[in-house]
């Protein structure tokens, strides 16, 4: 199926302008296109999938059309092993969002909803670019939906949040776009490929380095540029959230594995150990803060920190694994593990935030003290919540498992001690989640408004439903995720612990 | 030499009276200090054999421009008791950069290769019966035709300018009206009327 | 041997779990504990069959993979079934255990509202404990290991709305990871080694494991096989409840009490200890962590004990006498007696199951008040479960014949043949824990069961109940007879387990006793160096059950266990006044055990404030005050300062502007003239 | 006779002298005109110097050029002048700070 | 050097000036006889005016290389040819874009559309001067027709006092710089442009060094680059709207082929010093342009800083000195001018009679009073922030090209971290209109349909162009050669 990729980018944002040309008016129809066009766009991501050859680390799917020639600058589009579940994932997270809002949001939905579009055709658009000023195109333009999102939808903070958001995401991405114009007059062409390609001495790597990890640390959130998040998170709308959490986080992510690392391999090996260093703090760090929360919104986007600590970690212990025990042998299951934290984090951290709206939609409250007993009123709801708290600690037969776990075995291979620092997130992510849902969920029912609560609705029920499968598959037979990767896994590898000089 | 004497001489006057200019009280008397270091520097045109220009400074600015500042002075009737100036306590600051100034310049002029070129030379005497005028005139209307059009178009904006900004019509300020003047049709001036003579009883 | 078979054994529970948890509204209460039960049944059945073909027919050990879980980086983890001896035994033990509490429980939780959800856990539960003990690789032991642990979260919290529920499966939840978090090290250590997650690859590794040294910081390094091993260990105090985590277990009793028979004390508590067995050819190889096991198991099992003696909940009682009874099976681990511990984990389940489920009985009498004090005399007013309860506590004093003397004679004897480090302590520690036994099993008897009935005032006022861990549970505030009235026996779905529990109780350790404890049972399911396999010397004189039992009468456990008994007649049915003598004269001795050690104290009032209060110190501090407020808005707010320092400059006055300008000029020229 | 040096170093006085005079002056927008064309003024000095130096007619063409501009330049300076007195009733430098910052 | 014979055909490159004087004096005339009562007329005529020269200009103004006419005085080539053009669309959007506004501040004379056209033709002598004296003369010509049009509102005060500032300075300035012009023409003996690049080979001595920084300084000033830049904000916000919109535009073309043609190509022999000059200029503009303007709570004075930051990024590519420089430099004006264009367009558009939408708080929730203007100003808001989709990215990304061809490590650093601080307080203007609560007593925006329509195109054009960039990159890579 030609231009595949090209019509996964182009027809949600397409829909978004449908439907701002629909106008306020007629938002009934704007919500079903918008529903259609995310359910069309998750379609279309299966026979990406089928026909996703998972014995080559090349691009696939390739596409290339002359866009600014003058720079060598292509349309081109291509997705490996890396692309393609993070493509699925944001196909699969939009969907959620949209029947999310389908009554909540009272002013300008048809706004909410393009912008929503237009945003998962900018994200796919960002995992399938393999020329990196497209790449950088697209992860700019989709700060402009975000920011609006956060800063119309949002809450009473909402206008100190979106700019600090933005802002924050700028300072990182301008000196990405630095960087990215460097190697271009070096390279005298900006695909990914021959960028990745690029002979750079150690200084230049190092320069480089440091300029996409202020990006890609911004959009993570390592500590300690991390603090934006949780402003962000709390004052965004719920659909708003789940994005922010499922798949722009997940940029950072994908930006360390495809550029930093391949790009700039020397310059992380020397410099991995304030990765990790940076990693381990989020996750411990992060979980005492995540701790004291009595915002659930907050909590979470805290948790968020810390289960994101995992994929850095796990993409920079290779170089530790090497220095180690000499050998690459085993690096991979960092990178593996990194990825599937990804998605899994995609997954729980998506449902977690549709949970609080839930609770939000009824109650107009995110402290925690104002909930208690949800369960006597919500069984359901409250079933769901458990499960995705539970998978939030990193529960075996749940998606959460399957990253940490990998990533902890990796990290021993580099030493004990981090293996042992990252474990810490088995206590205290147990710590701030269960007490969360003990205060939240469990205990007699706290007050009348909780009392007045009712069980999910048919809407809810799906998406929760849809999300809790999901994240239970993942768990419990992630072999298909890791077959779709291996390949492009491996040749990051080769291509990471190489060196440049 | 004696160039040399009326040189000095008229240099001291202008920077003088250019010191004038910028440090007088009464702006009637910076006008016509200001008037008078054009005259001077007429002067040294002269001795430098730019007679043409001279003329026309004296011309221009003493016969023009500075009837029009001191016109526009007067007619502005300024409260010139408020106008009295004594420089402020950052004065001296003012003076060392100006002094600055000058001493870069200066100190580029004099240096030795300062500017390249031999600035102890003076200008070559013309030659006898050469005529200032006529080498100006005989390139200005060819060769510079261009930007004459465009000074005359310069002149045209500072006229428009000068009438948009200042001319206002007044309510009840009386004022001819030329077109309708010359318009005006018999008719509208005299009417005959024929009346009888007187009713004879 | 066929695998569906094996692969029906875990998935009916879990069948039967699915069916009941998500359709118990349609299927009805009837419904779900038909399923359940049904499932149960059957795949106790087929345990039973496999024990069978293990032990008669003698079908070797079978290592089966189900599926590839994931493959990352050539290193494959696989969902697989190791059945051998040691699983056969266990599965059938869990799944009989199971199945009584299944049946137990239609009378137990008649009307509670959440019946179809609790029999929906206990199947699941019985899944994942199933899935535990029969994997073949540490992946799916993990998973095992954390399902039931969340299990028991649910089922400790069933009575959600109970603040002491809620606070004692959370505090449950979280002991229990601290546990995993050493477990995990220590399957990632393995996986290190052998890059493989398989107990077979990792057993053949063992010895060269043991030869290699894992470095710590730049200097020192340990033996890895010892760190690997006590990373496991620790997971297996956590989930077995050794000092010091087993601050879980005692709170655990706020759920049903079917629960704390069927999790509490029969199935999931030996975990450890079953893991450790099934670890067996790799702590083989390291003393160190042996002793470590040792030392713990040991005072596990005596000072968990005395806790028993001074506590008046009649479940939490049992529950101590349980966590000491898993420090002794603890022990013989540490001694390398690893028969012993799982033959004594065998014998235990059943009569500590039956000890649960008889007091459940009591407590069901007692409308649901389980305050030993406020009982007594009950003997007369419900046979069954008095004579079942006395077979229990004679069994778990280790009376000899019955089924406890067998296994813990056993252990203490291998704790005396061994000779490894700190084994001295341990066998004083299991002398002296014998005594204990006996004073809180018969104390609980007595104080039950015997003296003056207490009852009936107690009934009267028993609504103002001072500690709050008695568990009243409102959804019993109806029963089936009448305040002030006598108590009755229970019903027989009650009665009939306790028969069914109270025969193995009795018997189970003669008939096996030769075979599994002395025999070949366990073969090669696990591993002795000869070096250390005391069992071996303790059956050197082995004569067959009775002349064991027989010689039991001389030694001193026995002598240990009378005395204990003859001080409980003394001090709780005799003369009870000395009881309050007594707690008068040691009130020091008193208080400690009454605050059990402090532990709690400690967590609750030491530790958790910490954390909370790092928790507020790094939010405010660091993420508000450090970054947000000094990084990021200083910067915004220094530049904003600074713009409006350079808006001043715009002073608005003509001369200002021109005087920047020439300054500007100045200073051009100077630099450019300056540096040619 | 008088050499470029002399030349160049009067005009160079007089430009700064100008100069001057705009920042110093802190009353009288008309003395700030008056400063402009003393600064003009020193220019053309330079050209006229140059231009005779090198014996180059140009330098006095432009000299003519730069007094015309100056001319039209010190209309529109002086019709500003009037339109600001006319608003303002004064031509005090000091007035002129309603826009600032 | 021989004077070539003037001959129409000769002529026919300067049709756009010939033809602008002769406009000039049909628009005078026009306004003259048409007088008061048909106020209509003049705009309308110097519109079609516009249009026709526009249409002139592509008919017969190309010329094929380059050509020298008037003696030398005067380069006829490709890149006069396009920014004249520019210029006459730029202009007649202004124009456009004002008419009414001009009416409610009922200052439509037809005077200022003169003036305009006068700036205009300034625009175009310098456009293709090449040689000082016409370089001299275009900056006057232009200078003193926006002098007057600053002054023109002769009943606002503040308009008055910018505009005495404005020529105040202007007028050092132009000093300085014929100051410079003449020790260059001094010590090279000749004016003609392309002449000063033949003489000025080698180090150049410190009387040229002296002349070159008496020009630096005069172009500095016109472009508005930092400590020359002081009249820029008191002008932009003192100068009725329109004419903020008229010279914060067209004159931009000037001064960027001011600085091309003097500078580049004229003394490109001392290219060495002035960009080492221009370089301490940049980084000190776009300091003060981006912090000063977060400090702003007046929408044309932030804009006006906004205008200094972004002749930082100008002067950025100057600094270069190479090609590509040039180019983009070339390409962050002609951006420029097409998004300030559209903002000020915007405030002219929210203006009604009596009330000057120039203050930020002005367009509180304007999102919610008329989507399609506040929907302008966002994306032309992002633009400048230098946001893709939007064409500003794209500018800002060519200068940090050129920067890093020329190895220019600290420019990028600086310039990439004041875009950031920049980002700001653009993000502050659309954090006004859309995230604030609209307040009652601001009368809505005017509801010209056609000046909508062109304002629509104008953010249009700014998204297009962001979305495909290659042709107008090449075009300007094509025009600097």
């Amino acid at each position: 199926m030609p231009h595949l990729l090209s019509i996964l980018i182009w027809l949600p944002i397409a829909a978004g302008l449908g439907i701002l040309a629909l106008g306020e008016r007629n938002i009934a129809a704007g919500r079903w296109l918008a529903l259609v066009a995310s359910l069309a766009t998750l379609a279309l991501v299966v026979p990406l999938w089928a026909h996703f050859d998972t014995a080559t680390a090349a691009l696939q799917f390739p596409e290339k059309l002359p866009w600014i020639p003058r720079f060598q600058a292509y349309y081109a589009l291509g997705i490996d092993g890396i692309s393609l579940p993070l493509i699925a994932l944001t196909a699969f997270m939009t969907v959620p969002v949209v029947i999310a809002g389908w009554t909540v949001i009272a002013t300008r939905p048809a706004q909410y909803y393009a912008a929503f579009l237009i945003m998962e055709g900018l994200m796919i658009g960002v995992f399938s670019a393999s020329d990196a000023l497209l790449f950088y195109f697209f992860w700019e333009a989709m700060l402009i939906p975000m920011f609006l999102i956060i800063g119309i939808w949002g809450g009473p903070r909402r206008v100190y949040a979106t700019i600090k958001f933005f802002l924050y995401t700028f300072l990182g991405s301008v000196f990405m776009l630095a960087a990215l114009i460097y190697m271009y007059v070096k390279a005298g062409d900006y695909s990914i490929a021959s960028l990745q390609g690029l002979p750079l001495t150690l200084l230049e790597q190092r320069w480089i380095f440091l300029a996409f990890m202020l990006a890609f640390a911004v959009k993570v959130p390592m500590f300690p540029v991390h603090t934006w998040l949780p402003d962000a998170h709390v004052e965004a709308p719920t659909g708003g959230s789940v994005i922010l959490a499922a798949i722009m986080l997940k940029m950072g992510g994908y930006g360390f594995l495809r550029f930093s690392l391949p790009v700039a391999p020397d310059a992380s090996r020397e410099l991995d150990l304030l990765v990790i260093a940076l990693s381990l703090i989020a996750v411990i760090y992060i979980g005492f803060v995540a701790l004291v929360q009595q915002d659930m919104k907050k909590l979470i986007a805290y948790s968020s920190i810390a289960h994101m600590g995992f994929v850095t970690l796990g993409a920079f212990v290779i170089y530790e694994i090497v220095r180690a025990t000499g050998s690459s042998h085993g690096a991979g299951m960092g990178l593996d593990g990194a990825m599937v934290q990804m998605i899994s984090h995609g997954l729980i951290s998506g449902a977690l935030f549709l949970c609080v709206g839930v609770l939000y939609d009824r109650v107009h409250s995110r402290q925690i003290a104002d909930y208690g007993g949800v369960v006597n009123t919500m069984p359901v709801f409250a079933t769901f919540m458990v499960l995705f708290a539970l998978a939030n600690t990193g529960l075996p037969g749940t998606s959460g498992f399957v990253g940490e776990f990998l990533v902890i075995i990796a990290s021993f291979r580099a030493s004990f001690w981090y293996a042992a620092l990252a474990a810490l997130t088995l206590i205290l992510g147990a710590c701030y989640t269960l007490w969360l849902v003990k205060r939240v969920v469990f205990g007699a029912v706290a007050n009348p408004k909780v009392a007045a609560l009712e069980d999910l609705n048919p809407r809810e029920l799906v998406v929760l439903g849809a999300l809790a499968i999901a994240v239970l598959v993942v768990g419990i037979w992630p072999a298909p995720l890791l077959k779709v990767m291996q390949p492009t896994i491996h040749h990051l590898l080769t291509q990471a612990i190489a060196t440049k000089l | 030499m004696l160039i040399q004497v009326l040189f000095h001489i008229f240099a001291a006057i202008l920077i003088l009276a250019a010191l004038g200019v910028i440090s007088a009280r009464n702006p009637v008397y910076s006008a016509l200090a200001l008037v008078l270091c054009f005259i001077t520097s007429a002067a040294i045109w002269l001795l430098i054999e730019a007679e043409f220009l001279a003329v026309v400074l004296v011309l221009v600015y003493v016969g023009a421009v500075m009837v029009l500042f001191l016109f526009v002075v007067m007619m502005l009737d300024i409260n010139l008791a408020e106008l009295r100036q004594g420089f402020t306590r950052f004065a001296w600051l003012g003076w060392l950069t100006a002094l600055a100034v000058i001493v870069e310049i200066v100190g580029v002029v004099w240096a030795r290769g300062g500017l390249g070129l031999d600035v102890s030379r003076g200008p070559a005497p013309e030659p006898a019966g050469y005529s200032n005028t006529l080498a100006l005139g005989s390139v200005l209307y060819t060769r510079y035709a261009y930007p004459l059009e465009l000074a005359a178009v310069l002149l045209l904006v500072a006229i428009v300018a000068a009438i948009s900004l200042t001319m206002r019509h007044r309510a009840g300020l009386k004022h001819q009206d030329i077109s309708r003047q010359v318009a005006v049709r018999r008719e509208d001036r005299v009417r005959l009327v024929k009346m009888d003579a007187e009713k004879r009883p | 041997m066929n695998p569906n078979v094996l692969l029906a054994i875990p998935l009916l529970p879990l069948a039967a779990a699915i069916i009941a948890g998500l359709g118990g509204r349609l299927i009805g209460r009837a419904g779900a504990h038909t399923v359940t039960c049904l499932a149960v049944g059957a795949s106790c059945v087929l345990s039973v069959m496999v024990l069978k073909q293990m032990w008669w027919d003698g079908v070797p050990t079978c290592d089966t993979t189900v599926y590839t879980w994931l493959v990352s980086d050539s290193m494959h983890m696989q969902v697989g079934f190791l059945i051998d001896r040691l699983t056969a035994l266990m599965i059938t033990v869990v799944t009989f255990v199971s199945l009584c509490v299944h049946v137990y429980t239609i009378g137990y939780m008649a009307d509670d509202p959440g019946y179809q959800r609790f029999f929906a856990y206990i199947s699941l539960f019985t899944f994942s404990m199933l899935m535990l003990v029969m994997s073949n690789n540490f992946m799916q032991l993990f998973f095992g290991w954390e399902a039931v642990g969340l299990v028991s979260y649910l089922l400790i919290g069933f009575w959600y709305t109970r603040p002491s529920a809620i606070f004692a499966n959370l505090k449950a939840f979280i002991v229990n990871r601290v546990g995993d978090f050493g477990f995990v090290l220590g399957i990632a250590g393995v996986a290190y080694y052998t890059y493989s997650l398989d107990y077979r690859d990792a057993f053949a590794a063992a010895p060269h494991i043991a030869a290699a040294l894992l470095p710590l910081t730049g200097a020192s390094s340990v033996n890895a096989l010892t760190l690997i091993c006590i990373c496991l260990f620790v997971g297996a105090m956590g989930k077995s409840a050794q000092v010091p985590l087993h601050v879980w277990l005692p709170d655990s009793m706020e759920g049903p009490t079917p629960i704390s028979a069927l999790i509490h004390a029969a199935t999931m508590v030996t975990a450890g200890i079953f893991m450790v067995a099934r670890m067996s050819p790799l702590f083989e190889y390291s003393d160190t962590a042996l002793s470590v096991v040792m030392v713990v198991g040991a005072i596990t099992a005596f000072f968990m004990g005395l806790l028993g003696v001074v506590n008046n909940d009649i479940k939490r009682v049992i529950a101590y006498s349980t966590l000491s009874q898993l420090g002794y099976m603890t022990v013989a681990l540490g001694v390398s007696a690893y028969g012993a511990a799982i033959f004594h984990l065998m014998t235990h389940a059943f009569f500590k199951a039956l000890l649960f489920l008889a007091a459940g009985s009591v407590i069901i009498a007692m409308h649901h008040e389980q305050d030993m004090r406020r009982m007594g005399g009950l003997a007369k007013y419900m046979p069954i479960t008095a004579v079942t309860c006395w077979i229990g506590g004679l069994a778990l004093i280790g009376t000899p014949f019955f089924a406890g003397f067998y296994s813990k004679d056993a252990i203490i004897e291998a704790v005396g043949e061994s000779h490894r480090l700190g084994s001295g302590f341990a066998y004083l520690c299991v002398l002296l824990g014998v005594f204990v036994t006996a004073l809180y099993t018969f104390r609980l008897l007595f104080m039950t069961f015997h003296g003056p009935e207490r009852f009936r005032e107690a009934t009267a006022h028993g609504a103002d109940d001072d500690d709050h861990e008695g568990g009243k549970d409102d959804q019993h505030a109806h029963d089936r007879h009448g305040h002030g009235g006598d108590p009755q026996e229970s019903p027989w779905v009650v009665t009939v387990p306790l028969i069914a529990l109270a025969i193995p109780s009795v018997l189970i350790g003669a008939f096996t006793v030769a075979p599994v404890l002395f025999g070949s049972y366990f073969g090669h399911s696990i591993f002795v160096l000869p070096a250390n396999d005391v069992l071996g010397k303790v059956g050197e004189d082995f004569g067959g059950a009775v002349s064991f039992a027989l010689h039991g009468l001389l030694k001193p456990p026995f002598w240990f266990a009378a005395a204990g008994v003859a001080t409980a007649w003394l001090f709780f049915l005799k003369r009870p006044e000395l009881a309050d003598e007594a707690q008068r004269r040691f009130r020091l001795t008193y208080r400690i055990l009454s605050e059990k050690y402090y532990f709690d104290w400690l967590n609750e009032k030491v530790l958790a404030p910490i954390a909370r209060g790092v928790g507020v110190g790094l939010w405010k501090g660091g993420d508000q005050g450090l970054i947000d407020g000094a990084m990021v808005n200083g910067s915004a707010e220094g530049v904003g300062w600074l713009g409006g320092v350079l808006r001043r400059v715009q002073s608005g006055y003509l001369y200002s502007y021109a005087f920047w300008m020439v300054i500007g000029l100045v200073v051009l020229l100077g630099w450019y003239l300056t540096h040619p | 006779m008088i050499t470029l040096a002399q030349l160049l170093t009067l005009s160079g006085v007089l430009f700064s002298l100008a100069v001057a005079g705009i920042f110093l002056n802190r009353k009288n927008v008309i003395l700030l005109l008056m400063c402009v064309e003393l600064l003009l003024l020193a220019a053309n000095f330079n050209f006229i110097a140059f231009s005779r130096y090198l014996n180059d007619i140009n330098g006095q063409v432009f000299v003519f050029f730069i007094l015309t501009v100056a001319a039209a330049e010190s209309a529109i300076g002086l019709a500003i002048l009037v339109v600001l007195f006319r608003e303002r009733r004064s031509i005090n430098v000091e007035d002129l700070n309603t826009l600032k910052g | 050097m021989p004077a070539n014979p003037m001959s129409l055909q000769s002529l026919a490159a300067a049709i756009p000036e010939i033809w602008l004087v002769t406009a000039i004096c049909i628009v005078l005339l026009v306004d003259v006889f048409a007088g008061e009562r048909r106020r209509g007329l003049t705009p309308t005529i110097t519109l079609l005016a516009l249009a026709l020269g526009a249409a002139l200009t592509v008919q017969y103004g190309e010329v094929a290389g380059r050509t020298l006419l008037f003696d030398g005085l005067y380069v006829a080539d490709e890149l006069a040819w396009a920014l004249k053009l520019a210029g006459f669309l730029i202009v007649a959007l202004a124009l456009l874009y004002s008419r009414s506004y001009l009416e409610n501040r009922s200052i439509l004379r037809g005077e200022y559309y003169v003036l305009s056209l006068t700036a205009l033709l300034g625009i175009f002598v310098l456009v293709s001067a090449n040689s000082l004296l016409t370089v001299y003369i275009g900056v006057e010509l232009l200078a003193l027709s926006v002098y007057s049009m600053v002054a023109f509102d002769r009943d606002s005060g503040v308009s008055a006092e910018s505009a005495m500032k404005y020529f105040v300075l202007g007028a050092i300035a132009s000093g300085a710089l014929l100051y410079g012009m003449s020790l260059i023409y001094g010590l090279t003996g000749t004016l003609s442009l392309s002449e000063l690049a033949v003489r000025l080979q080698g180090p150049p001595a410190p009387g040229v060094i002296l002349g070159l920084t008496f020009i630096v300084v005069g172009v500095a000033f016109k472009l508005g680059a930092v400590p020359f830049h002081m009249w820029l904000p008191d002008v932009y916000q003192g100068t009725p709207t329109s004419v903020t919109l008229f010279i914060g535009t067209a004159p931009k073309i000037a001064y960027f082929a001011l600085t091309l043609r003097l500078l580049a190509h004229g003394l490109g022999g001392a290219s060495l010093e002035w960009s080492q000059m221009l370089g301490a200029l940049a980084v000190l503009t776009l300091i003060v342009g981006n912090l000063v303007a977060i400090v702003q709570t007046n929408l044309k004075r932030m804009l006006a800083y906004s205008t200094i930051s972004n002749v930082g990024f100008i002067v950025l590519g100057f600094t270069a000195g190479t090609p590509g420089g040039y180019t983009a430099a070339l390409y962050y004006t002609l951006i420029y001018i097409l998004v300030a264009l559209g903002s000020f367009g915007v405030i002219l558009i929210a203006s009604r009679k009596g009330f000057e939408a120039d203050h930020l708080d002005h367009y509180k929730g304007l999102y919610k009073r008329d989507p399609l203007l506040a929907l302008v100003m966002m994306m032309l808001m992002f633009s400048t922030a230098g946001v893709p989709p939007f064409v500003g990215f794209w500018a800002k990304l060519r200068i940090f090209q050129a920067l890093w061809e020329t190895n220019h490590f600290w420019l990028v650093v600086v310039a990439a971290a004041m875009s950031v601080v920049g980002a700001f307080y653009y993000l502050r203007v659309i954090k006004l209109m859309y995230f604030d609560a609209p307040p009652a007593e601001y009368p809505p925006p005017q509801h010209s349909t056609g000046v909508r329509m062109a304002l629509g195109l104008n953010a249009a054009a700014v998204l297009v162009l962001g979305v495909l960039p290659g042709p107008l990159l090449d075009l300007c890579a094509r025009l600097i050669r």
